[in-house]
């Protein structure tokens, strides 16, 4: 199925960050570009930069940015001939690129049979056995017997975690330390299970501790040439979220990452993956790599990538969805220095993350050297709530991790955000954290080094120093209201010259 | 006047002894600082304090207290005398301070579900309304103890910040 | 003289763009920055991100920037221990490194006496010659005699400038296509001279056509350890200004990039250069270098070199300054991809390059894939008319000289300056230009291929294209006068609501 | 009305047709456009016009011509009529239009050379003074042809925008 259709326009089925990371690319490469808005994206900065801009519908996603027959129609009445579903609302749903094939339209991602087969973690699974992906020890499927739950649990080795079919997020999830233990819970499990779905229904697991999350960034064209850009190491995270992404991992070495890359090109061949994707592996502390997913789309963290590998994922995405071969090999790439990002949340750290939206009056966007920022900020936009609260992606690279490491400090302490809380001051915090420094890293590093206490305690130190400021603020305010009344003027006051005469 | 800053144990004691042509002399907690005033509006202020610059913006200004962001660093600092030793505590989310009626929501988001019944009692912290914003879930909790008069809400409404949605006697 | 010393401060001579990017080279580093302002530069964006700020002077250079006695006195009050001179103003002053250095604080450059020799151009080329570094053929000094005179054009060859000592700027320089036109020349000019300043001294170099001028980055340290950092091509000046400059120059391949970088080395050599300097090389059509001068300094475009390098050039320089050793040798640095670089000068390209100056109510600076921006300018700042136009240094880094061509294009684009005028609409028609996009560059590509031509038809097409948007506008405009009468609201009228219902 | 954009020779006429909840319906050049207003204000406007985003800041409207920057990019609109027929020329660098006696300087700088004598016949295009500002040198020539009566400003003197630096009758 090699197409190879010259793509002279794209809709962008999409906001924010991503959309307006989609239309530079289109920009660079002569394509028009054309983005949809909801009534909430009015007056977002995609409308504003791309070459078209069309209402998609109301704020609500199920009826904007989730809306394909919406979406489809407006790609075909703006003679789009290729459409770009960036991360999330429609990225991953495989009905898409089956509908836009429908009407004529390249979906610049993998095909709908891919994402179907890595959408479905259990089919996924037995898919990569087959093509010997290690993935975490446990049951092929779901174990309805407790004896073959022992069975599985003594290859896979104790601790072991009993999962519910029916549970998901964390919730009937039970560990075992034992056999006897594995016996015990199991029974609960499946009384719970059955008078709850009237079928007891679980799965056994090896359960991994101390873990990292690493992994490998895919691309494969439509001749069959798979590559792999490196690893990402994203292990610091927050409820399963990720919040910060780097690649080199402090742990992955050159042997390491041709290794886990060649597994991770392979089970993007198992399911013959199309354009870029993710694998993503755990790492346990002994070092073994068991593949998890393949996430089917571009990723938040993909820039990363970018850094350190000089590609342009979003033009090298282009490129394979209108049929051309991937312009390098596997031995061309060269892993070039080092690169963090942190994603700027609309998100209180210090209030248990509650979300932070509102008007944006002002900001200042980091710049300089080793510093890019991908974001829909700017003086005067809002940060709506009816979408995710990733406003900013900013990113820092440098010749090693710690030049890497200091210019994000540095940028963490350029970029003002008035007007909403954001997670810029946790990750102020990491970046000065020893662990953090020696890479010490892990899914739980958060809770393991106690950061959000000593986010507090530099939040405090920092109030610290700022508090004969904060007393002149407050003195010159009343002063300013001595003198100028009660409605002062909004230029500073000609009284306190602001020039001197030398 | 004296001033007490975020949680800063230390009183500081902060006047204006007097303003020069380019200069504001100010002594703030026993030490004389020279402040050039850069910038001011009434709730925008840029000066450079003793060879320093800062940029301090006002967002909360009240003869109790006053809460600001300086230098990205938002802090609240109570002007101190007798009337201010009883302290409001710090609005949290989904919570007012004092004995208001009202429970207020914190953020911008849709009701996703109610958690209680109106007519019965409650507790601080029990939970009243679940919304949703940014794909995220926020218990709305009680903010004192008491009787819940209404519910101000329908499941799936939006709301808006600083919105009514419940009252509780 | 190896120092050894550790710097923790550094007072930073200097003002705009070049002094924030050393402030955020401290910042890296953990050492204390040190700003000086002139009444002028009171809210400057370097005396907002300086760990401290000092009042110099008044607005005038020669009281402020250029007042060495001032600027020691703030630095040792402040307890700096080392000074930063940046570029232009004090940097290249023989006298400050020995003010400096008698006050006991480091000066972050070359030693005086190094100064002295790359500051004199002919006693530089005698040094030069000794060293076998190739200069532009001519005498090696004065000449008063006319046979003398012919003897050196012959060895040149023809054509010939002869230039007057007394002269400078462009004036006094006569061109000769024959030994017959010389002679006649040499007489005119010498009495001309003498006329004028009562004495004929005039020097004869060969007259180089067509040329390019491309410079190496040099870096040396206190223990003889000398690299070049490849050359950069700054061929597209105007009045001899740089106004573009990239690297890698299209003509410089490996085998031509080693050879002429160890010539560079070998100058800095001969003159025990000290920190970072640049080498300036003229390349006629046939392939041949010539050595013109070191700029002893750290100059406006090395943030070319830090983007195909990979290093940080301030941070070296400090590195270098507290006496430690370059930490790479020559056969570690290998060059990444294409940088250009765009000066945005606060001129005016469709008036004679007339200075703009003024408030700059808003701007936007771009940002995203391989965009990276050196600038004093924020929403609100004043672009004054006492210094120099560099407002902006806007650069794009890409795989090869095309990717990094569009994304500066698209940059430009992006890149919004309000209240003032710049040069950017000049770069977006060389951008676009086919010679520019081929190569053939040399330093008067702008006449030569009547780019300003180009330029002016470049605006009216784009005029053209904003035809209906502009009268859009002046519809709106009376739409909103007629509405909101003679006093209309700042916001957005609610009568056009600004969202609608879907 | 009719409106001359630029250097362009087409005139385009261009009129609102109606206004509806989110959009205006305008006619230029006669053609119809679908505008949407995102921002206004009294010189500056953000809308989509036939789904293209354009930011258009108004620097100066007059009765006759209106000067904006549409996009980045700076035009120049002359609003048709008869009146309007008599162009004023652009105001260029160091000299103004129309007969005013004045000789005002385009840009800030520095008086670093008086190239005329008080009491001259100049004509038009003369260099009268040389400016310095950024480094760079430039010439303010006489605006028209006339007798220099009078230089406004000595040799080392700063001057503002619109300062006015002789008088030529």
């Amino acid at each position: 199925m090699a197409m190879s259709k010259k793509i002279t326009s794209i809709l962008i089925a999409n906001r924010g960050e991503i959309a307006l990371r989609v239309i530079r690319a289109c920009r660079e490469l002569g394509i028009k570009s054309i983005a949809i808005y909801s009534d909430e994206d009015v007056r977002a900065v995609h409308v504003k930069r791309a070459d078209e801009a069309y209402h998609v519908g109301p704020a609500a996603p199920a009826q904007s940015y989730l809306n394909m027959d919406k979406i489809v129609e407006i790609a075909k009445a703006a003679g789009a001939d290729a459409i770009h579903p960036g991360y999330g609302f429609l990225s991953e749903n495989e009905n898409f690129p089956e509908m836009c094939d429908k009407n004529g339209m390249i979906f610049i991602g993998p095909t709908a049979k891919a994402m179907e087969i890595t959408g479905d973690k259990m089919k996924c699974k037995a898919v990569m056995k087959k093509a010997h992906v290690p993935t975490v020890p446990g049951s092929d499927g779901i174990i309805e017997d407790v004896e073959k739950a022992a069975d599985v649990a003594n290859k896979a080795g104790y601790p072991v975690l009993l999962k519910s079919a029916f549970g998901g997020g964390g919730r009937g999830i039970r560990l075992a330390n034992s056999e006897k233990q594995l016996r015990q819970e199991f029974e609960m499990a499946s009384a719970e299970s059955r008078a709850a779905f009237g079928k007891a229904a679980l799965f056994v697991e090896k359960y991994l501790q101390r873990i990292r999350h690493i992994e490998f960034q895919l691309v494969r064209d439509s001749h069959g040439n798979g590559r792999h850009l490196f690893e990402r190491e994203c292990s610091i995270q927050r409820r399963h979220q990720k919040l910060i992404e780097m690649s080199p991992s402090p742990v992955v070495d050159q042997k390491t990452r041709d290794r886990i890359g060649e597994i991770a090109v392979r089970a993007a061949e198992a399911v013959d993956y199309l354009n870029a994707g993710t694998a993503e592996f755990l790492r346990d502390p002994e070092g073994n790599f068991y593949f998890i997913e393949i996430n089917s789309r571009l990723q938040v963290e993909h820039p990363v990538t970018e850094l350190v590998t000089g590609l342009d994922l979003v033009k090298l995405q282009i490129a394979i969805a209108q049929g051309e071969e991937i312009p390098f090999k596997q031995e061309d790439l060269k892993m070039n220095g080092c690169a963090i990002e942190c994603r700027i949340n609309a998100e209180d750290p210090f209030y248990e993350f509650a979300p932070s939206t509102g008007a944006v009056p002002n900001c200042n966007i980091p710049y300089g050297p080793g510093v890019r920022v991908d974001t829909y900020l700017y003086p005067g936009c809002t940060v709506s709530g009816y979408y995710d609260s990733l406003t900013a992606k900013l990113l820092a690279w440098g010749r090693n991790f710690d030049e890497a490491r200091v210019r994000m400090r540095n940028a963490l302490d350029e970029f003002t955000i008035d007007g909403i809380n954001t997670t810029i001051p946790l990750y102020k915090t990491i970046m000065d954290e020893s662990n953090f420094i020696k890479g010490d890293l892990s899914t739980d590093y958060l809770d393991r080094f106690k950061i959000f206490d000593k986010m507090n305690e530099d939040a405090k130190e920092r109030a610290k120093g700022k508090a004969s400021a904060a007393v002149a603020s407050i003195l010159l305010q009343s002063e300013f209201v001595k003198k100028g009344g009660a409605q002062p003027a909004a230029k500073p006051v000609s009284k306190w010259k602001m020039r001197g005469t030398g | 006047m004296d001033f007490k800053v975020g949680d800063l144990a230390q009183l500081l004691q902060g006047e204006v002894l007097r303003t020069t042509e380019n200069n504001i002399l100010v002594k703030i907690g026993g030490k004389e600082h020279t402040l050039r005033l850069l910038k001011s509006g009434t709730n925008e202020f840029e000066f450079i304090l003793d060879n320093t610059f800062h940029h301090a913006r006002i967002l909360q200004s009240g003869s109790a207290e006053v809460k600001l962001v300086i230098d990205g660093q938002p802090l609240t600092v109570k002007k101190h005398s007798k009337l201010t030793e009883v302290l409001e505590k710090a609005s949290a989310l989904g919570g007012v301070g004092g004995g208001d009626r009202n429970l207020t929501s914190q953020i911008p988001g849709r009701v996703v579900n109610i958690s209680a019944k109106a007519g019965a009692d409650v507790k601080k912290g029990d939970v009243i309304v679940v919304l949703e914003s940014m794909k995220m879930q926020v218990a709305v909790k009680a903010h004192k103890d008491g009787n819940l008069k209404e519910i101000k809400v329908k499941q799936g409404a939006s709301v808006a910040r600083n919105d009514v949605l419940a009252v509780i006697e």
